[in-house]
């Protein structure tokens, strides 16, 4: 079949420092096809995709494009200074006198644009950094299709995007695979995959596990993680009667009781994470921790608030880790006074406490001396959380932690996520994947445009049910 | 920005309106230079012929054009210039001439061929400070010469004065030559850092910090050499013993009191009592011998004030007194005498 | 960011090192090239004179690594050597009170550039470069032009002894700046405050979410900051004797090159004051040597500007998305 | 966002100067500036309008320039020490300064964008080399240009510097409806993000510095024909008042936010404050204390503009930015300025 294909990639190696994203990698796919690439986080898709393009060059291995590619990666590429008209028309803006950009045209011209694809909602002149992200994506969405491409890539074009912005997107990927287009997608959810991909690839750690046309999501599932998901989630203590936090965020109302793990379900992008940072003290907040009654105004007051909270955020590089700086300094930073007289840092029982948490998380670094950039994924995160224990904070709020983390680390979490619920922490627990949220909490709920959808006593188990409350009164793809 | 307050048309009934616009008020020379300008505004027959105010730029030529124009704007007779370039201020300076108003600059002045010029002959500065060290030293030993700040008339005027001498005589071995930005501090500081790679120093020319060129020395446990140097009061608290070592040396000042003189020479000329010609005054000048303690030399004033505020001796170009450079007031009960030589 | 990017900011040691190297490599060149040049005296004078530039770039270095820049150097450090001689008026009774107003001078001013760049929002290069012009304002204005009664005294024996004096044959000028190398170090190493500085350097994000009060971080470095600067114009003055006008201009660009060259990163979270103290030699070192040589001005600035690139382009470069 | 929109702080900035430079000229002079007022007034501005407009241009990506004062200098040195009486031979030399601006821009640029220095490391280097140079050519202030061309650039008596001064403008609006125009902004913007959507950020970005070379270049030309002739430290000043004209105009530090005529109205406020000053008689020696504030209070200015803009007061602004930049990590913008 390789003789005529839209996009074949041979043997790619690539590594980032430490990190091999890719290890001998191959992948094409056909024109007139729309291809899934699935795989779990970190198994080296963006990597393989952004290969693809050019955007990132190979350490070793052949990669083949025929025709005009237009990839939407996955960290948005828009720039947030420019309203989405210059965003859409930067390459080639409308032309006036003399060959000159019509500025006066832009809005209008991307007006067009946009309605051309069936986008109406959304204000060409507006300035791209106010957009709520799934407008965003629709932007960046619309960017590429607007170029009119034979081989189309999207790295998890749907990640944020509501259902009927997905079912909008479904259509234009076949309408092009009808034009004999090559479409090349990737996504975390297999309801998508499922109803849009004529093939699907599957990665797993960096490399090419199969490409079928026939596959089931347990299938799918046991290719990727290498084993089976539902035995990977460990049993659940009962959470205790005593309420640990409690909060009234814009029309949330959050009850969090001591060993209990409440998740947050819902498509991306529906409020989960404004709650989140809400409830950590980004902006001002009432909260109640442990039963005291505070207003938390920053996190700071929020770690210090009653019995404590802690926020794990899913950007562990950009809101979490410092990454050039030691295992210990970001272990132990958010309790330096703890470990400190007069202002200097006792280094003997930093050193100690630190040497504790790692014991106890297997935090996998060469010294804690290193600096936690040159971690893996999975390690990086377990720092984080490690930082969380050392304050003794209560109550968790875990947004999308597992996020580029390996399944066996993964395992790692679930069971340490429960032991500590099990030990009396109470839990808010947000994730991409749903069926973490189906099989790691006591209870759940659904969020909607900022709104409560549902709630679920759990454990749910079954992803479907969170899925249907997710979009109730929306059609499916 | 007048010191002597008014420079609203009506109150001056017949007073003509001259404006010192000087570059800047970066150091203490041109504060003092300043100060006896507005003393001399103060004393007659200033205080009831002329109307005079002061302004400064932030040694800018944008700022001192925008100035010297808002001066023509505002009608004066005359204005006094300090420029911040010898060059930059051509083109406004003649906007002025055109307007018939008469243009005096000096220490840094206009080249504009319609101004008039006050002041002294920086190369003859370089050469008579070149000559005493020559002379001091009979001609033979290691001399070290210490310029001003680079890209200026005045430092290429004075050094170039001063290597005429100093080539002239080939005893002499000019051994290090070194910018000291005409700031005492730099001065001692480049001075500190050249001597200990420098063979035996028998004289020093200096364009400006003399004072710091000599602290340096004793620091550095050197005998302090012949001294050829500009007026701070430092450097001549050291000629006179007031500061230990005594100094064998001489000093010569670019007197702050040109602004004086400028200020008379518009006067003059406005009132048609001088041709329209520029003025070249002798430097007052001392050395270890002729140096008097409250004359020309002052204990309980800065080293970095200029202690040539006023001329001395009988034919004196202009006889000042220490609080007109200090504060700017009038000396008490004098009328003030300038000689246009 | 990706790792490479991280291996490379992860070795500042390494970049003391090479600051150290560039040190020597100037000071040799200049031994070899100039007879006298690497002797002892000469060594000795050329530290001293680094040391003024070591006071400043201390307090550069301590707002670079916050990814902020100090501008208003300059006149905070004339500002507080007229401080100093005005208020002593050359007693040494008065001396201690006298230096408390200088240095005390410097904090208030860092506290004003600290509360506008962290609270309000300026940026940090108008913030202190408006705060310089008012310091020179009030400078020039207060002592009228340094011709104020006042101002004809002298800096009190006892710091004039404690600048230019010996101990043991070592310029006691070269204690109070190890002492000062020591504090700085100390402050950023061992204690707490030294951790959240360099959070906040590195990413002041993830530092805020994990409760570092930025705000406050960065105020307490610009009130340091200005405390060096005003400390350089206490000892400058006690080195001159007295305050003159334009003492502080050379400083500006010297303690940011002294900080860069010191292996300092300009976007923040790297560096350490010993590569500053090599930085504030190399700079010396320079100058001295081209003087030395009687390469005429338009030279000196010329190898001055292409040596620092040098020095740039071997351990000074980011990463181009930095 | 639209030119008005981007530069409304360096508009309201110079409406407010303006309305004092009025208020306190009649109120000394006891009548309206003249045009000899407003000539000299535009005449003395034009070059820190040319730099200004160079500066904002480099600022615009997200870095600064600190050479411009050597490009100055160099160029002014090389139109006086080249001139003769002829206008010829003066124009002649004029495009020669210009080429030498572009030149060093240039390298400035490729030391950034290929060396990946940090623009002001970069440029606090070069400016030494490049004052050092403007030495080399002219030793002492001097030369002489024919009166031909300053009849043509800036006459003292005919408004011609509008003509250029609108010559600067139009060229700032055409560039700003280029293709590349629109890619500084994106490169100011988010440099990774505009990687990846393809904008060839190197390119730009030695387009910008060249550019702000060659405008540093052309305001050499104006400060020799309005002062006639020339001075090699005659760059220095346009370092830190170019900067001030930039964000007094309104330009993000940060990049990828404001417009280059903010920055020439900063320009003329700057000037104009000097004449304020001079009128309202400020005692000389305190003058910098208010040019200082007034540089302080123009950006707070700002940032309450864009406050009101935004809807939520600066601090919030900045928590705010965590809920609201979703994924764009990376070392936070103020960390530049
Ligand atoms: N620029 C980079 N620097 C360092 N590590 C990287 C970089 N890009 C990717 N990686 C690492 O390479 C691995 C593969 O990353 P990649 O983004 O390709 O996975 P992915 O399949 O796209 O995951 P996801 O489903 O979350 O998008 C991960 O461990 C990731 O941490
Ligand atoms: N309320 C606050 N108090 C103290 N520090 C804060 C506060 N909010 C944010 N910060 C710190 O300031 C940094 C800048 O905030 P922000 O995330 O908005 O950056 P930004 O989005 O680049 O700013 P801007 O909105 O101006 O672009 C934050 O990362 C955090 O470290
Ligand atoms: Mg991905
Ligand atoms: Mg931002």
């Amino acid at each position: 079949m390789t003789d005529q294909t839209a996009v074949h990639a041979e043997g790619v190696d690539r590594s980032f420092g430490g990190v091999r994203a890719l290890r001998d990698a191959s992948f094409s796919a056909r024109p007139g096809e729309i291809h899934a690439l699935a795989g779990e986080n970190g198994a080296g898709k963006s990597t393989m995709i952004k290969v693809l393009c050019g955007l990132v060059r190979p350490d070793k291995g052949t990669v083949r494009v025929t025709g005009r590619l237009a990839t939407a990666f996955q960290e948005l590429s828009l720039l947030p200074d420019l309203t989405v008209a210059e965003n859409l028309l930067l390459h080639d803006p409308p032309r006036g006198r003399f060959g000159l950009v019509a500025r006066r045209r832009l809005v209008p011209v991307a007006g067009r644009i946009l309605s051309d694809h069936g986008i109406h909602d959304l204000d060409p002149a507006a300035v791209t950094r106010d957009l709520s992200v799934a407008h965003r994506q629709v932007v960046e969405l619309v960017r590429v299709l607007a170029t009119r491409p034979e081989v189309l890539v999207l790295d998890e074009p749907t990640a944020a995007l509501q259902e009927q912005q997905v079912a909008w997107l479904a259509a234009h990927m076949r309408r092009l695979r009808e034009e004999g287009c090559c479409v090349v997608f990737t996504s975390h959810r297999w309801r998508e995959i499922e109803a849009l991909a004529d093939r699907v690839t599957v990665f797993r750690n960096g490399t090419h596990v199969t490409t079928r046309s026939r596959l089931t999501e347990s299938e799918a599932v046991t290719l990727m993680s290498g084993r089976t998901l539902e035995a990977t989630y460990p049993p659940l203590a009962p959470p205790q009667d005593t309420v640990a936090l409690e909060a009234r965020v814009g029309e949330v109302d959050i009850t969090v009781r001591r060993g209990e793990i409440v998740g947050i379900g819902g498509l991306a992008g529906q409020g989960q994470r404004e709650l989140f940072l809400r409830l950590f003290g980004i902006g001002r907040q009432q909260v109640t921790v442990g039963g005291v009654r505070t207003t938390i105004r920053r996190p700071k007051d929020a770690i210090r608030a009653g019995i404590g909270i802690a926020y794990v955020p899913e950007d562990r590089k950009a809101e979490g880790l410092l990454l050039p700086m030691s295992v210990r300094d970001n272990l132990a930073l958010a309790t330096l006074e703890r470990r400190s007289v007069a202002g200097f840092v006792r280094r003997a029982a930093e050193r100690a406490a630190v040497q504790g948490v790692v014991d106890r998380l297997a935090v996998r670094a060469a010294s804690t001396a290193h600096p936690v950039g040159t971690l893996s994924g999975g390690n990086q995160q377990k720092v984080l959380m490690g930082r969380w224990l050392l304050s003794g904070a209560e109550v968790l709020l875990l947004f999308d932690v597992t996020r580029g983390v390996d399944a066996a680390t993964k395992h790692d979490f679930y069971v340490l996520v429960a032991g500590l619920a099990a030990q009396g922490r109470a839990v808010l627990l947000y994730s991409s994947e749903t069926e973490e949220i189906a099989h790691l909490c006591h209870r759940v709920l659904v969020m909607r445009e900022g709104r409560v959808a549902a709630t679920l006593d759990g454990p749910v188990g079954d992803a479907e049910r969170i899925v249907a409350a997710a979009m109730k009164e929306h059609q499916h793809v | 920005a007048c010191s002597t307050g008014e420079n609203s048309p009506k109150e001056s009934k017949g007073k003509i309106k001259i404006a010192l616009s000087n570059s800047f008020i970066g150091n203490g020379w041109r504060v003092e230079m300043e100060n006896v300008f507005k003393a001399a505004c103060a004393m007659p027959p200033y205080k009831d012929q002329v109307d005079c105010s002061v302004f400064n730029a932030g040694n800018d030529v944008a700022t001192q054009t925008r100035q010297i124009s808002n001066l023509i704007a505002q009608g004066v007779d005359g204005i006094v210039i300090n420029a911040a370039s010898t060059s930059g201020l051509n083109g406004v300076v003649q906007q002025a001439c055109d307007r018939g108003i008469v243009v005096v600059s000096f220490d840094n002045t206009v080249d504009a061929k319609c101004g008039l010029t006050v002041n002294t002959d920086q190369v003859k500065f370089g050469e008579q400070l070149a000559q005493f060290v020559v002379d001091q030293l009979k001609g033979q030993g290691n001399v070290v010469m210490v310029t001003g700040v680079a890209g200026t008339g005045a430092d290429n005027d004075r050094n170039a004065g001063a290597k005429k001498v100093f080539d002239a005589n080939p005893g002499i071995k000019v051994v290090a030559t070194y910018s000291g930005m005409w700031d005492s501090a730099t001065a001692q500081r480049q001075t500190a850092a050249q001597l200990p790679s420098l063979p035996k120093v028998d004289g020093v020319w200096v364009s400006g910090g003399t004072d710091g060129v000599i602290k340096a020395f004793i620091e550095a446990n050197r005998p302090v050499p012949v001294t050829g140097g500009e007026a701070e009061n430092g450097f001549r608290k050291y000629l006179a013993g007031v500061s230990t070592p005594k100094v064998n040396g001489m000093s010569i000042g670019q007197p702050p009191f040109l602004s004086v003189i400028s200020l008379e020479l518009a006067r003059a000329v406005i009132k048609g009592e001088h041709p329209k010609t520029s003025v070249t005054i002798p430097f007052p000048m001392v050395t270890s011998e002729t140096v008097k303690v409250g004359e020309t030399v002052f204990p309980d004033l800065p080293d970095s004030f200029f202690a040539d505020f006023t001329d001395s001796g009988p034919d004196a170009t202009v006889v000042l007194c220490q609080e007109a450079a200090t504060d700017g007031t009038p000396c008490p009960g004098k009328t003030l005498a300038v000689k246009l030589g | 960011m990706n790792l490479e990017a991280v291996l490379r900011k992860a070795a500042p040691q390494r970049r003391i090192w090479y600051a150290f190297a560039a040190a020597a490599t100037i000071l040799v060149a200049g031994a070899v090239i100039h007879p006298g040049f690497g002797s002892w005296p000469s060594l000795r004078t050329m530290l001293v004179l680094a040391s003024f530039i070591g006071f400043v770039g201390a307090g550069q270095m301590l707002v670079v690594l916050v990814g902020g820049i100090d501008l208003s150097m300059p006149w905070v450090l004339n500002g507080a050597a007229i401080v100093l001689t005005t208020s002593s008026l050359g007693q040494s009774g008065r001396l201690p009170l006298a230096v408390l107003l200088a240095l005390g001078t410097g904090a208030a001013v860092g506290l004003c550039n600290g509360l506008g760049v962290a609270w309000l929002g300026v940026p940090a290069v108008v913030m202190t470069l408006g705060m310089n012009g008012v310091l020179q304002g009030l400078s020039l204005g207060l002592s009228k032009g340094l011709t104020c009664a006042s101002c004809a005294s002298y800096a009190p024996e006892p710091l004039r002894r404690l600048v230019v004096g010996r101990v043991w044959g070592v310029p006691s000028q070269l204690l109070l700046w190890a002492g000062v190398a020591l504090l700085v170090t100390v402050l950023l190493t061992f204690t707490t405050f030294g951790r959240r500085v360099y959070a906040v350097g590195n990413n002041p994000r993830a530092a805020f979410l994990a409760g570092v009060g930025v705000r406050p971080v960065t105020v307490a470095l610009y009130v340091l900051s200005g405390v060096f600067a005003a400390l350089a114009g206490v000892t400058l003055v006690a080195y001159g004797g007295q305050p003159s006008l334009g003492l502080g201009d050379p400083y500006l660009f010297e303690s940011i090159a002294a900080v860069v060259v010191g292996g300092v990163s300009i976007l923040g979270g790297r560096g350490h004051y010993a590569g500053v103290v090599a930085g504030s030699v190399t700079l010396v070192a320079i100058v001295t040597l081209l003087q030395a040589e009687r390469v005429p001005e338009y030279g000196r600035n010329v190898i001055y500007g292409l040596v620092i690139l040098a020095i740039l382009f071997t351990y000074g470069r980011e990463r181009a998305d930095d | 966002m639209s030119e008005l929109r981007a530069a409304t702080l360096g508009y309201a900035v110079l409406a407010a100067t303006a309305a004092a430079y009025l208020a306190v000229y009649t109120t000394s002079l006891g009548h309206l500036p003249t045009p000899f007022d407003y000539l000299s007034l535009l005449n003395t501005s034009l070059p820190l309008v040319f730099v200004a407009i160079g500066q904002s241009l480099v600022v615009l990506t997200g870095g600064i320039d600190l050479s411009v004062g050597g490009m100055v200098g160099l160029g002014v040195a090389i139109v006086a020490a080249g001139s003769t009486g002829s206008a010829a031979v003066t124009a002649g030399w004029m495009l020669a300064a210009v080429a030498a601006g572009a030149a060093c821009g240039a390298v400035n640029g490729v030391v950034v964008a290929r060396g990946r220095i940090a623009p002001i490391l970069t440029t606090l280097a070069t400016l030494s080399v490049y004052s050092g140079l403007a030495l080399k050519v002219l030793p002492v202030p001097g030369g002489e240009i024919s009166p031909a061309v300053r009849s043509v650039l800036t006459d003292p008596d005919l408004p011609t510097g509008l003509i250029w001064l609108g010559a600067a403008v139009a060229g700032w609006l055409v560039l700003r409806r280029t293709r590349f125009g629109m890619r500084v902004y994106a490169v100011g913007s988010d440099e990774a993000a505009a990687r990846a959507s393809g904008v060839p950020t190197v390119r730009v970005k030695v387009g910008v510095y060249s550019l702000s070379g060659l405008c540093s270049g052309l305001a050499a030309v104006f400060y020799v024909s309005t002062t006639t002739s020339g001075d090699p430290n005659a760059g220095d000043p346009f370092i830190l008042t170019s900067i001030a004209a930039v964000v007094v105009g309104g330009i993000a530090f940060a990049g990828g936010r404001g417009s280059a005529l903010g920055a020439v109205a900063g320009a003329f406020a700057l000037t104009l404050v000097i004449d304020v000053l001079f009128f309202a008689g400020i005692d000389p020696l305190y003058q910098s204390l208010f040019q200082g504030l007034f540089l302080v209070v123009a950006v707070l200015l700002g940032s309450l503009l864009r406050w009101r803009r935004s809807g939520s007061p600066p601090r919030l602004r900045r928590s705010g930015g965590l809920l609201r930049l979703r994924r764009s990590g990376g070392p936070l913008r103020w960390r530049r300025s």
